[in-house]
């Protein structure tokens, strides 16, 4: 089904050669090798032109740096090639299909790119005067506004720079305000789910709360009765993903912020999942306190091979005072940007701090008001509607020839566990690693802790029907492959990456972090 | 919705396989009275062309660096990035890629980020770096919690020379944490700092920035000593990582930790993010380091590859008992950095510095030279501090209308300190012409 | 060789037996099939939002479309794939060498790409009013100046779209002169010698001109004696390509233009291997009447898979009054363009007529530009002398590994023939193939003619040493295998690229030029 | 030097090998006094900044299209290009490869080039296209020369609805080709076209445009017929190729052979190139036509694949018998066209074509609100021709000054013609607001 025209006819001899073919130069065809980069310094090439200094007298007093920094010559077509070819050893989302549960991988629209370009955003300095930068200040609270509309919240912190950065901001925000209640030092411990991301509890243990772990039910949710015995006077906070970490809505949500708003406790509510409910469910109608979103995640800044993201956290009325430095307020004079605690004072609000030097991260702004706008209201909830359809589609697709743990409906993604590899000697990890072979990355693999080999899949709305057909079908062959004991697909795959399976034993062992110009083992050699 | 590839006929026949009646059913877990039958109240979807005229406007609004003289520095700074960099990192495959967790399809960025530690470890002069923090502040807060962990101590001792939004950012971390900060006044230059005698049984760490917020350059050596002598740490700060092409690397003088702000290579201003955060150490800490790292290993035949490692160390694998909460980087910025440092290379790299120093020295003269107008810092490398006959901020202001962004009077990131009313930080960077000063200087004149 | 410290291991079995697996999507890991865009039509899906304009009287009368186009509709993440996907299976600069002789395919910096696209070079109409087009008049006026001065030409005609183009301007301004002589129904011969390019002689005959063919020297030049033998009054140009076709200098080329000249005819020269000399020699110092520059070979316009290029031609004091509209001039009132016979005879000039609607190929101008203003005139120098240093570093290299027709040195390429092939049973092209699974693009084969199997390498100036070195490497240990019966490289190669070999036979037999709906081949399928 | 990779030293060991002195020496073959030793008379090399810089303020002396209300079309149309074209087009592997020449390693480019030629055939309403001609006006010249050769006639009748600089090109390459020109006066609107008249039994071809030069529609069928009566063919000529989005499109009139000029989709305004000549006919002219063409094929192991065929009419095989001499073509911007082709698709398209019609329509009302203009196209797509009280090119530079620029005044591509005096071709795309009308309206009412 590779959708070409193959004519079923069988390889030919040439083909069955290839693979006993060892090429000189270590490339086979496209699939171009590189060393490092260090190992292309050829000393006298530079790729800058730059005209050395008229003399002059230095101010550097007896702190100039003495000799070789180490850094290699390479000239600019050199440097060029050497990351083209890097690039190419990658997967993206622009190639594939890269269902990573939990991690939203969609469509990331050019035009983002191309306005977060523009000189008026990509080129004014964060601590220019304010009267200089009206418009980056009007971008900012314009997002705000849409963050706030969307998720029916009254206040948002803008600085935090990822998720796990909004988390803290959050449980600062939840802190400050238990502070101003006096209740600070007596409120030390965090309810968290089993099924919670890993930054959760290490959020929690920034700020030296003692994390205690709410058990799920046999559906995927959290234990109602289990969590009402475990609040107390000295629960600070709960910490819940929703839809959660099982791509489930959290069917007792609002039961469990009453529970948590009487017990004197606040409800941080992790929003990477909010792709599945935006423009249908507004986290302000559930009861939660804080939530960070995942600008990109759900509004689409691109990963970028692990960053940089943007974690806005949107506050209820009860934290908003205690929101932090920097913030935008619309006054007469157009946009002003509060930045130190005297100019909050007057403006009537006690934040907790400073997450951050300047105010966040303006260049994913651009990109996710450029997705917004594009979307509008109608746009937003079809993303929503669409991203749960997808999900829906592959769970019930793909339910009788995997293993589900949980009853449909999911949310944004579909979770299923290692139960159909019983028996068959086929891993987890094998599985994945027979899908790079089909031109897949793989999904979430052991994430969440609560199944076991959990395989979380997260296709997104920008899928369409069509790649996700073809998606179900190579799962279903593969499963079948799996269960008929033909390991053949599994053992030693990937078999066509630019890299066989990696040694991640020996690279924790002894750790080599960094290239050295001669290390006593190449030195060896 | 040119972004959502189902069409009306798909959505039906998708429900028809799942068993549902409508997309309404799939969401028939969330309670009933949450459920918003409404849109939202917010414009609806626009068209390309539509979004472009809307934030083209917008940006239009804000004056942009490249369009007048400019002479802002203070922790980010304009730099002219080569236009290779902007290019490759826009390509689909390091762009849209995620986190590189299946090492055999993601070699390409495991290996730029490989490539990335050793920069910044010979940058800095350290044996090892990570792949990344989010910028130079919170790596800053990142170092100070790492050095209560190596010597189980409490209370990090801050410098005057730091920039006052990481010392901010510092003492919010230490505050929720439970931790001491030390912080000294403003370190105006002229004055000298005696940070040594502050140095207690219980300072987990120092904290010293050179060079310095206010510009000047600042020599760690005595200072290490004295931290070491003391069982603590020495944390340097440098945030503006080309000052590494000229100046002595905090590596060289005994440094820790050394934490920074990665902006200036590869990283445009973007009004202050995204950015990458710096972060380097020695090798026997590693195990206590925040952030991701990439090592060297083989693969199932033999041939070089790389993998992200030491995992144990993060939130994915340790939740609460990990070094941090950091999961989300700052990935791309890094690239960036990497492809930009790879054009400069050695000689490059030293050479834009000189060029950086050389034209700052030219700023000092040509603002000295006006009346009124006083150069504080006895050595610096791009940026210095003036004191001015009058308020620095009603000063900026007023260059403002004339054209000229004329700096950063310090009054704004250190507000009711008569001190500091009257000074400016001023920066000079390869972007500036001998106009460009000229310019300043003629609108200095003017408006003091 | 590879440059990564491969240890030596043999593969895995895992690694064996990939050849046999057979993926279910047909995809290889990052290798990935892409069906056309027609068949990912999906009626209703769209990747542009476009509101549909408010009620209207049409102004269409009887004219309007009825009907389907057949256009498919596929959403902007599809779009943005299907083309992702294809240019993963292109070779391309950017990813390594690609020594295409007579091609000069160098580094192309984006510094270019990105002057190219500001607004004001970008976003400019060819026809709006000339004092609002001041900076890219001046543009143009300074490209001009920059081809002059390199090539010692008094004139250049900017319009011609590419170098066969240019071809056919001089050739054009070559007519007028002698039809300004009264000479052009007389004149009806030109000279070409048996190792030009293609171009040259189809240039030649659609100006109806007769082609008469200059024999070869066995030193790979024109055969002087020959070539005067030729010459009479009713040759009305000779076509020579300086550096030749060969790779060589042409060094009686003084001695062709005084002989072309004393007969009353033009020297027109192929500059497409300008950038052999540039900066070292001048074209004008040589006699030269014509000559066309590739932008895209010598001032590293991007080939773009085939173009777009521009042929500027640069013309001597004899011709220079008949070049075509438009040309731009400078006078008291600034930049101005001449469009029309009127103007350009005001201005005391006599165009042949024109070649093209608008100006020309501004887009390369710039980019052009750029190159030039980045280089200078130290720079341009040095390309010439690094192009010819690594063309002789190959040749000398190579000359006991393969076999080289003619003695060097040789300029910008160096030209091997198949004779060290002789006896294998390895063809020119199973060899070339066989450099694709090293991951070099082949370079240029069987042209010139001249010579049998022709092999023509053109590193350019933008290669490392450590390039050539492996090349080199590469070249010879193929040579050894083909010369030493080893013909599983060879046979079916290239084994690791994104298709086999393909049936250019059939493609030519029956011809399939487009796609269609439902062919009756296709739906019996 | 930047791109340069060799060293001094490479260049010594290089050298070396070679077994040559110096470089000089590896010029000997240059005649002596040929041999220049010193440098042209040029500037010496710059940074990227410096480059960037200079050539930013060249940039900055043009009034750039998006920066006003702006009426110009008359054969290159502003109109919005998607990002995601111009993004992909820049990916190394299109940008800077070469024609595909060995396919195994080039499917990526030949398979574009299949789908261009497909869609090139679907809009145009013909069999087949090739893979780009330079542009439209060299893609006529080259459409007049296959009709000589289909027919071996000599003889083009050129209608006034020719755009006078493809007439010129036509023109020329006639003359010197020894072919006769028969063409038609300036098809001003109002007035009907006798042409049919002018084919006779040496008519080789018929070549009309439509939309005309001056914006109207043009129904070929009579004309395709009176042609084919006569044994010639119709040339049909496309300059707005939007206009197939809601027009007949000529193949489905009659014509033998389409030239366009493919700009509109996917490339910019560029000043007047590089853009994209459209070139389709009939199945049985094939082996006659001009440019490239890509073709399915199938590889050893019977997978479907793309190669360049039928080449045996091209310069690189055939020489002087060849049906062109063209090589290089606009491969690049063939993608463009294609990329954005299909992001637009059938309903895309066909409401992009409806937006520009309506915008017309608004232009054309609001301009002929204004007293003493009158619109003279009766029908017409985007596009249409104003009769003004005074000179055209002078009001036009009049409204330049008001910041609006207005159309093309007919008289710079039609000189000395009395009765095209007074006459501006104006064209409304989707990038004109309400507000750019209102803006023309009032200057036009404020000059006249
Ligand atoms: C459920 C959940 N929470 C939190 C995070 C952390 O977000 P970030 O990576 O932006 O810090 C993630 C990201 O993977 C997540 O999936
Ligand atoms: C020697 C020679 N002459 C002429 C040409 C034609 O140039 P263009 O492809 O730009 O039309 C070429 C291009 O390959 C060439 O190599």
């Amino acid at each position: 089904m590779s959708g070409m025209n193959k004519q079923g006819r069988s390889t030919t001899p040439g083909e069955v050669s290839a693979a006993s073919i060892q090429t000189y130069t270590g490339n086979r065809g496209l699939r171009l090798e590189e060393p490092l980069i260090f190992e292309l310094d050829n000393p006298g090439a530079c790729g800058v032109d730059l005209d050395e200094p008229a003399a002059f007298a230095s101010r550097l007093g007896a702190m100039e740096r003495k000799g070789r920094i180490g850094l290699p010559g390479v000239s600019e077509p050199d440097v060029m090639r050497h990351f083209v070819r890097l690039s190419r050893k990658n997967y993206s989302i622009d190639a594939g299909l890269y269902p990573l549960g939990s991690c939203t991988m969609k469509h990331n629209p050019r035009l983002n790119e191309k306005m977060a370009r523009l000189a008026g955003f990509g080129d004014v300095h964060p601590l220019q005067p304010q009267k200089t930068v009206q418009g980056a200040l009007e971008l900012m609270d314009t997002l705000a506004h849409w963050l706030k509309e969307l998720t029916g919240m009254p206040a948002v912190a803008m600085s935090p720079k990822a998720g796990a950065h909004g988390e803290l901001c959050g449980m600062m925000a939840i802190r400050a305000a238990l502070a101003a209640r006096g209740e600070a030092a007596t409120r030390t411990r965090i309810l968290v789910p089993e099924s919670a991301h890993g930054t959760n509890p290490a959020t929690a243990a920034l700020l030296n709360y003692k994390v205690d772990e709410i058990p799920a039910t046999a559906e995927g949710r959290v234990d109602l009765a289990a969590f009402k015995a475990k609040l107390g006077p000295d629960v600070a906070a709960i910490m819940l993903t929703n839809p959660n970490t099982c791509g489930l809505f959290e069917r007792d949500i609002i039961d469990i912020a009453d529970a948590v708003h009487a017990a004197g406790a606040y409800f941080y509510c992790d929003g990477a999942n909010f792709n599945a409910i935006v423009g249908r469910v507004r986290p302000g109608d559930l009861g939660i306190d804080a939530m960070h979103i995942n600008l990109h995640k759900t509004f689409s800044t691109p990963h970028g091979g692990g960053g940089p993201g943007a974690g806005p956290v949107v506050l209820s009325a009860a934290l908003a005072p205690f929101a932090p430095l920097p913030y935008v307020v619309h006054g007469a004079g157009g946009f002003a940007m509060v930045e130190t605690e005297g100019e909050a004072k007057a403006d009537g609000t006690q934040p907790f701090g400073r997450m951050v030097a300047f105010h966040g991260q303006m260049g994913m702004f651009v990109r996710a008001m450029a997705y917004m706008m594009s979307h509008g209201s109608d746009g937003l909830r079809q993303v929503a509607e669409d991203a749960v359809l997808n999900a829906n589609y592959v769970l019930a697709s793909l339910k009788d020839d995997l293993s589900a743990p949980f009853e449909g409906p999911c949310m944004h993604e579909a979770l299923f566990d290692d139960r159909f590899l019983k028996g068959t000697g086929v891993e987890t990890l094998d599985f994945a690693k027979a899908m790079i072979d089909e031109g897949y990355h793989p999904m979430t693999m052991y994430f969440p802790l609560v199944v076991h080999g959990a395989l979380l899949i997260e296709p997104t709305e920008t899928e369409s029907k069509r790649t996700l057909d073809q998606f179900i079908g190579t799962l279903k062959h593969l499963a079948k492959a799996a269960k008929g004991n033909d390991k053949s697909l599994f053992t030693g795959a990937p078999h066509f990456a630019p890299r066989h399976r990696l040694d991640e034993t020996l690279a924790a062992r002894t750790p080599v972090l960094r290239w050295q110009k001669e290390t006593p083992k190449q030195a060896a050699e | 919705m040119r972004y959502l590839p189902l069409t009306d006929a798909d959505r039906r026949e998708m429900l028809g396989v799942i068993g549902a009646k409508s997309v309404d059913d799939l969401f028939r877990d969330v309670p009933e009275r949450a459920r918003r039958a409404g849109l939202v109240d917010l414009p609806k979807r626009q068209g390309e062309l539509e979004v472009e005229r809307a934030l083209t406007k917008m940006a239009a609004k804000n004056v942009s660096a490249g369009s007048v003289p400019f002479f802002v520095g203070a922790g980010a700074y304009r730099h002219h990035v080569p236009s290779t960099v902007d290019h490759l990192i826009q390509r689909s495959e390091f762009l849209t890629s995620y986190t590189p967790y299946q090492p055999e399809i993601t070699q390409g960025t495991l290996q730029y980020l490989f490539e990335f530690q050793t920069q910044v470890a010979m940058l800095t002069g350290m044996d090892v770096a990570n792949a990344s923090m989010y910028d130079g502040s919170t790596a800053c807060g990142e170092a100070v919690l790492m050095a209560h962990r190596v010597t189980k101590r409490k209370k990090a001792v801050l410098s005057g020379t730091l920039h006052p939004q990481y010392r901010a950012v510092v003492e919010n971390i230490s505050e929720v944490g439970g931790y001491a900060v030390d912080a000294l006044p403003p370190a105006i230059p002229g004055a000298t700092e005696d940070i040594i005698s502050r140095i207690g049984d219980d300072t987990s760490c120092v904290v010293v920035q050179g060079p310095s917020f206010f510009g000047e350059l600042v020599d760690l050596r005595a200072i290490a000593d004295a931290a070491h002598a003391k069982g603590a740490l020495l944390i340097a700060v440098v945030t503006e990582v080309v000052s590494l092409g000229l100046v002595t690397p905090p590596g060289e003088m005994g440094a820790d930790i050394v934490v920074g702000e990665g902006q200036s290579i590869g990283n445009g201003l973007n009004f202050g993010g995204p950015y990458v955060g710096l972060f380097a150490t020695k090798s026997k800490y590693v195990r206590q380091m925040p952030g991701r790292l990439c090592g060297e290993t083989v693969d199932a035949v033999g041939e070089r590859g790389f993998v992200l490692t030491l995992s144990t160390r993060e939130q994915h694998i340790r939740r609460e008992k990990a070094t941090s909460n950091i999961c989300t980087n700052s990935g791309l910025c890094c690239l960036a950095f990497t492809i930009h440092l790879s054009l400069l290379g050695e000689d490059g790299l030293k050479r834009l510095a000189r060029i950086n120093h050389a034209n700052a020295v030219k700023l000092a003269d040509a603002l000295s030279a006006v009346k009124g107008v006083e150069v504080l810092d006895d050595s610096f490398f791009n940026e210095f501090t003036i004191r001015l006959p009058k308020s620095a901020a009603g000063t900026v202001d007023e260059l403002a209308d004339k054209g000229v962004i004329g700096g950063l009077p310090v009054s704004r990131l250190i507000p009711g300190n008569a001190s500091v009313e009257n000074l400016l930080i001023v920066a000079s960077t390869e972007i500036n012409t001998d106009e460009d000063r000229a310019s300043y200087a003629k609108a200095l004149k003017e408006v003091l």
